[in-house]
């Protein structure tokens, strides 16, 4: 045993300020976790009947989230930013998909990647820049796609018959701007071929308004 | 000259007394898993059937089928003194893997009978409470349902919940859609906000798909509402009543 | 609403108690752990050629388990053990092992599943108790047994040719209790299935030490 | 207002009727499969038991624990009786799914006692044989355990023959060890030659194992007996024998 | 040795005979399958504007089935009759639905279970019997039932506005009826399951006429 | 589609650029798996009983990876480094394993990571440097022990009695210095767990040779 | 090594030469991908309001894939046709799809197999010969019925209350055609035998557009 | 239905050619794969103790396969080849395996491809031709090394302890041959990497004798 025990010893260095690295990442994640859920929550409220919620409400809520950022930014060196984002990827996504949604519904306008980043107090991609990456933010639209068709049917038992052929406008150009794209990436390209699904699901919206002429009567 | 062996164990009294005393303990334990596993079917297959006779409330006299579902709900709290008497002294989550199902269906029938009486969701106590009540007992012992337990139960509910507004609708009654729909809203709600265990965790699919399917028939009640408004859906004069299409 | 409104703020509390807890036991869990490897590297060094190690030392070297074990007792309900005890199980094995090698190589005695649990300052088995199981017992005698027939092997390299023959005498003994048992299909009759070739490696070891009259020699 | 419903139920006399009748047959073959699946469980738990006595013939006393075994099998043919009661003027087949685990084990646990009895292949014609007597029957009727079944179990028994083996060296009983080698290569060669359906050929890869492990057996009996050819290896003076080494 | 191998020989035989059995079975089943895709493109013609497929047209192009089965039932022995079933269930059920879908269109009555098997020289269920069981019959209904839920809005577009209705009652009747089933989790539990959208659907074409007067026109 | 078409089109360009540096990376990756490849032939031959193979000749054949190696630092701007590092991290391992184990052997020396790195024209470990990271070379290791109890049984077919010995002292070594890690990689976790039987391995060869005093006759 | 090492050498080649032919058909096929992706949009673009995409373009945008099928004919030996047609033959059906749907919406009739292969400068049907096979056009039969019962909904959308009826009439032609062939193929037949609920969705739309007299308020 | 009848009735014979020839192939398969059955068997009871099966044997009872190859030959024109391939490959594979196996065990030789085919009546590899491929003679190879692996144990069991020095001098050659070649082919290449353990089981067996002298003993 002490023949190598030095070198060993040194190793076991190491790995423990790597281990520490990771457990104080964690610690962080965790409280993004929590504002992350009751975030998502809030913006679930948007399918209800008599919801009040509103984006700025939602950016308001996310606030907390501005520090943790800071906190993670301040605990890695930007050349060790990919080694660890595993971490916190699946984080960016949501998020972003919360801001995304929520100022859809009530603006109808999509913000860009620098808009989202912009709001979480995070800088624009660049190498080693601990931010909300490109891919997040396809997914981040992914999500929204899918949860517009859910909101779309919702839209109608609130007997809102406006919004659905807004939103099937939208999601056909996010669909149509998926297309242009040469999808080498697995997930996303999974999640883009169901999106097909949730466009058809929409056009059915549009559709049962439109057979019923309900579109014009108000 | 086979004696051999059994001079062996004869001499080593002290390791084999103390295994046969484990083998004794063992035994024992499996003994009433198996039991236990047994009664558990048994509620898991009565418990099927009461829902099955609830979701024909929204066809037949209700409260009738509420009072027979009672009774049943009555035969199946003696299958848990069983399971009460089996687990005397021994621990709830020693067993819990063996009768878990039986539980989960029970909850999913009990909390359907509840919904359908009351509109709302039911307290754990009162379970606990009915449980003694059949039974006749004071107290349940150190036995009672795990919030885990109780919690899967409620995820499955939702399953049930939209087949019977899915009834609902064939039978004009649609307030009860709307109530469904608000109701296992709130399910889901709550479902999402935790950090859920693997168990709870697989039913978030189950709860998400219910969901969607109940406020697509809540959809499709409006927009079919919407085209002749001034027209009188059929039945749907004012809640609760029900007309006869044939 | 409101009703069940108030019935899921209760659910999510208890699912947090529940999630902070198993994060307590987790962190009490990694102390034992730390303390385990050391105490096994210990036993690990009874089949090197000129070992120091004693009974004692080992028994010494367990002493802060004691205290986390109080830790765990403290923050779990007794009727809640089994729920949590997946967290801890493999521990309670691998610890038993290491008082039940040491003490047989040093006094070449079995140690009972209460004398093991007073090392520990547990109490004996009983329903809601937090302690080592009868389960984890066997499944130290399993470990131990597969030990032992690689410690016969290092007997002999170390020339020691009198241990094999106790180590076969003994083994074979505790094979004979395990063939009392009814055991269902999970690990313990797994580890048993594999103790029969330990058993054979002992004899093998003993038959080349008669064939050869090494134990004569001495 | 409720009864309008049931009202529409006594209307319609001929559909509901026939259905009454579906259901009294459905719940007939529900809880006949049921009550099966039970007596199936207790088959196993008794069997894999029956196994585990007889692992220790190679170790205690032979004869004794054939006995005992015959009384355990006793008491599982007594099991068999309720099957072939429940199955009474219904197919094999139709059940078959619900309690092939226990025969298969069953067929396991009786051929591995005929093997150490007759060190041969049990028939299939001994086995029905067996559970008349013990039944006191004269014939079983139209239940007769299937081919499948049968070889099902006899795949598994390779497993157990493994660990026999295994057992047989430790207590140099070298030749059992040969003789079983040979057996398992027989069933081996038998499993390997035939167009298996799904479930036999999912067996196939337990024997290929079973065999493995006693061939590499073998071997090594052979490379140590030949390092010191002329010393006779310690129990190996002449077959059945055996000897203490503690 | 000998002695064992002969049962194994044995074996041999065995598994090839049943092996062998199921190649006839296919081969019966093949042909079963060309007339059932014929009579079923004949079933489906009825959702046609101009028709003229008759129920007796049916059950004759149905003749050659009857050979069929007695060549299934001279192969094989009573005593394994469940034990191929699997072969020629699923055409059970749909040879079922084609009979029972064709007489109902024709002669607004449902065939019972006796008279199904009857069409098809087939004998009334008892053990050992090769003929369609009550589990082939429901599934046909759940067919019957999600065919005519297609066959009500046809008869709309060839503005037929009287036979609705009629679906209306009976698609009820038989879904009353299967209420009183004690369904296990299997496949008639899951059709059944999904009859509820079939008997919404005719009724919101029954709420569409009745709401615009439709039937009141003819 | 025109909506966001620019937005889109920007995230091509974007994408194709990622995509294209996978491509490059992936090209020098096969040119280092082919020279690894020949090597890795030329360190199994260490296990044949005429064997000429010698540690020089190993370095010699690596030569060319020193390119490669320096292609893939001329390609990866070090913020990401890590972004890519999974396409040659198992190449990393093995690489290393190959000098370990043939030095070994020649010199019964363990080269140190820094020894490793350098073999390769590589540089220290610091973040952001291409490097073989401590994680590659305790893997190597990993591999080493295994292979070496494989050499460990051909040395005695090829009559080398002595060096089971060594390689029984070095492996026991390594091994203990395992066991001082706080291993929370699940990869090297699981190479460790199995590094035990590698040792019991070696341990019985070494037994064979003793008991039977082959290494006292040479 | 020495033994074998001629052998193996020659089998090196030959794997090296069927993977460079495999490297090349991929390139191939990555540029026949690009193009089809870009037709696919424009077929996508049907679905929408004010769509002003036409046959002609969609034939005149596929024109550069004849030059490919060209370089793919010129690499591959009709012999060894069949060996590589797993790299293509989903193309060939999306590609077939383009033009069938685009073909049928303008011009109301559909193209036959040589009329498609035609487009394409492919030859008809032979052995050995590297073309769309009947395969490849009955599965985009099926994405055709596929896609037309969506477009039927979109139809209704746009208040185009003509061709829905055309739509119905055409995919019920199809899929009565689809019920003589005698499917073994899994994937057409499971395709096909969706086609059934296209074909009840489109019915449905029918219905809706029948039950409120639009077709003949036009 | 009339409109596109005819086109579909062309499908229907195409499709049923296809059909046909299908069913001719699975025919004379059959035929191959009970000899082959046969001859596995044979092949088998090399490892039995007092076995008498010899090479020229094996060869004899494969004659009947020379006319199943012309038969096949015979029904499938070279250039459908490869698209009915799927049909017979594994039988490829397994039919060399029992020459390269029985051969090398009677004359520890290994037969070229060339001469595998020539066993079979078969002519060497070409495009379109039906013959044994390259991949199904290296698939062979991997199941004879894993046979020999297997054979080896038998070998002593028989008290035979010159052939396994013999066997892993040829599997070690095989091995390495195998190293020489870039394996892309997934199937091969997974064999080849379980090719190791054999060889590693191998050199266990030389090892158990070689320790005991008892190669040099007869
Ligand atoms: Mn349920
Ligand atoms: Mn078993």
């Amino acid at each position: 045993m002490d023949a190598y025990e030095s070198v060993f010893q040194k190793f076991t260095v190491e790995l423990e300020q790597d281990y520490e690295t990771r457990q104080n990442i964690k610690n962080i994640v965790t409280l993004i976790d929590q504002t992350e859920r009751k975030v998502n929550l809030l913006v679930q409220s948007y399918h209800q009947a008599n919801s009040s919620v509103s984006f700025t409400q939602v950016v308001g809520e996310l606030q907390p989230i501005k520090n943790h950022f800071n906190d993670l930014k301040a605990l890695i060196k930007p050349l060790l930013c990919y080694k660890y984002r595993d971490h916190w990827k699946s984080h960016m996504s949501t998020l972003s998909f919360c801001v995304l949604f929520s100022n859809w519904v009530d603006n109808k306008t999509l913000l860009k990647l620098e808009e989202v980043q912009a709001i979480f107090g995070l800088e624009p991609c660049a190498p080693g820049v601990l931010t909300i990456e490109l891919e997040d933010y396809l997914l981040a639209l992914c999500n929204m796609t899918n949860e517009l068709s859910r909101y779309c049917v919702n839209c109608v038992i609130k007997e809102d018959y406006q919004t659905p052929g807004k939103i099937s406008t939208f999601v056909s150009d996010i669909f149509s701007g998926f297309r242009l794209l040469n999808l080498k990436n697995d997930i996303i390209r999974k999640r883009y071929d169901s999106m097909k699904y949730d466009l058809k699901r929409i056009e059915e919206v549009v559709y049962d308004i439109s057979v019923r002429n309900l579109n014009k009567k108000d | 000259k086979d004696t051999a062996s059994l001079e062996s164990q004869i001499k080593d009294t002290e390791i084999i007394s103390l295994f046969k005393g484990f083998s004794q303990k063992l035994d024992e334990d499996n003994d009433r898993r198996e039991r236990i596993v047994k009664i558990s079917r048994d509620i898991t297959i009565s418990s099927k059937r009461l829902i099955s006779l609830l979701q024909r409330a929204c066809w037949e006299n209700k409260q009738d089928i509420i009072v027979q579902a009672k009774e049943d709900l009555d035969k199946i709290h003696l299958l848990f003194g069983t399971i009460i008497t089996e687990l005397n002294n021994q621990e709830y989550w020693k067993f819990q893997r063996s009768f878990t199902w039986g539980v989960q269906e029970y909850i999913e029938s009990f909390s359907f009978l509840y919904f359908l009486e009351n509109g709302t969701l039911i307290p754990l106590d009162y379970i606990h409470n009915s449980i003694k009540e059949s039974l006749k007992l004071e107290s349940l012992g150190q036995f009672s349902i795990s919030m885990e337990d109780y919690y899967l139960g409620l995820a499955d509910l939702t399953g049930e919940l939209m087949r019977y507004s899915t009834n609902s609708t064939t039978q004009k009654k649609y307030d009860d859609c709307y109530q469904i729909c608000d109701f296992v809203r709130v399910i889901h709600s709550g479902f999402s906000l935790c950090h859920l265990n693997r168990d709870l965790n697989s039913k978030l699919n189950l709860i998400d798909e219910s969901l969607k399917k109940i406020e697509k028939l809540c959809f499709s009640i409006r927009v079919r509402g919407s085209e002749f408004p001034d027209q009188i859906m059929f039945g749907l004069d004012g809640g609760e009543q029900q007309q006869e299409t044939n």
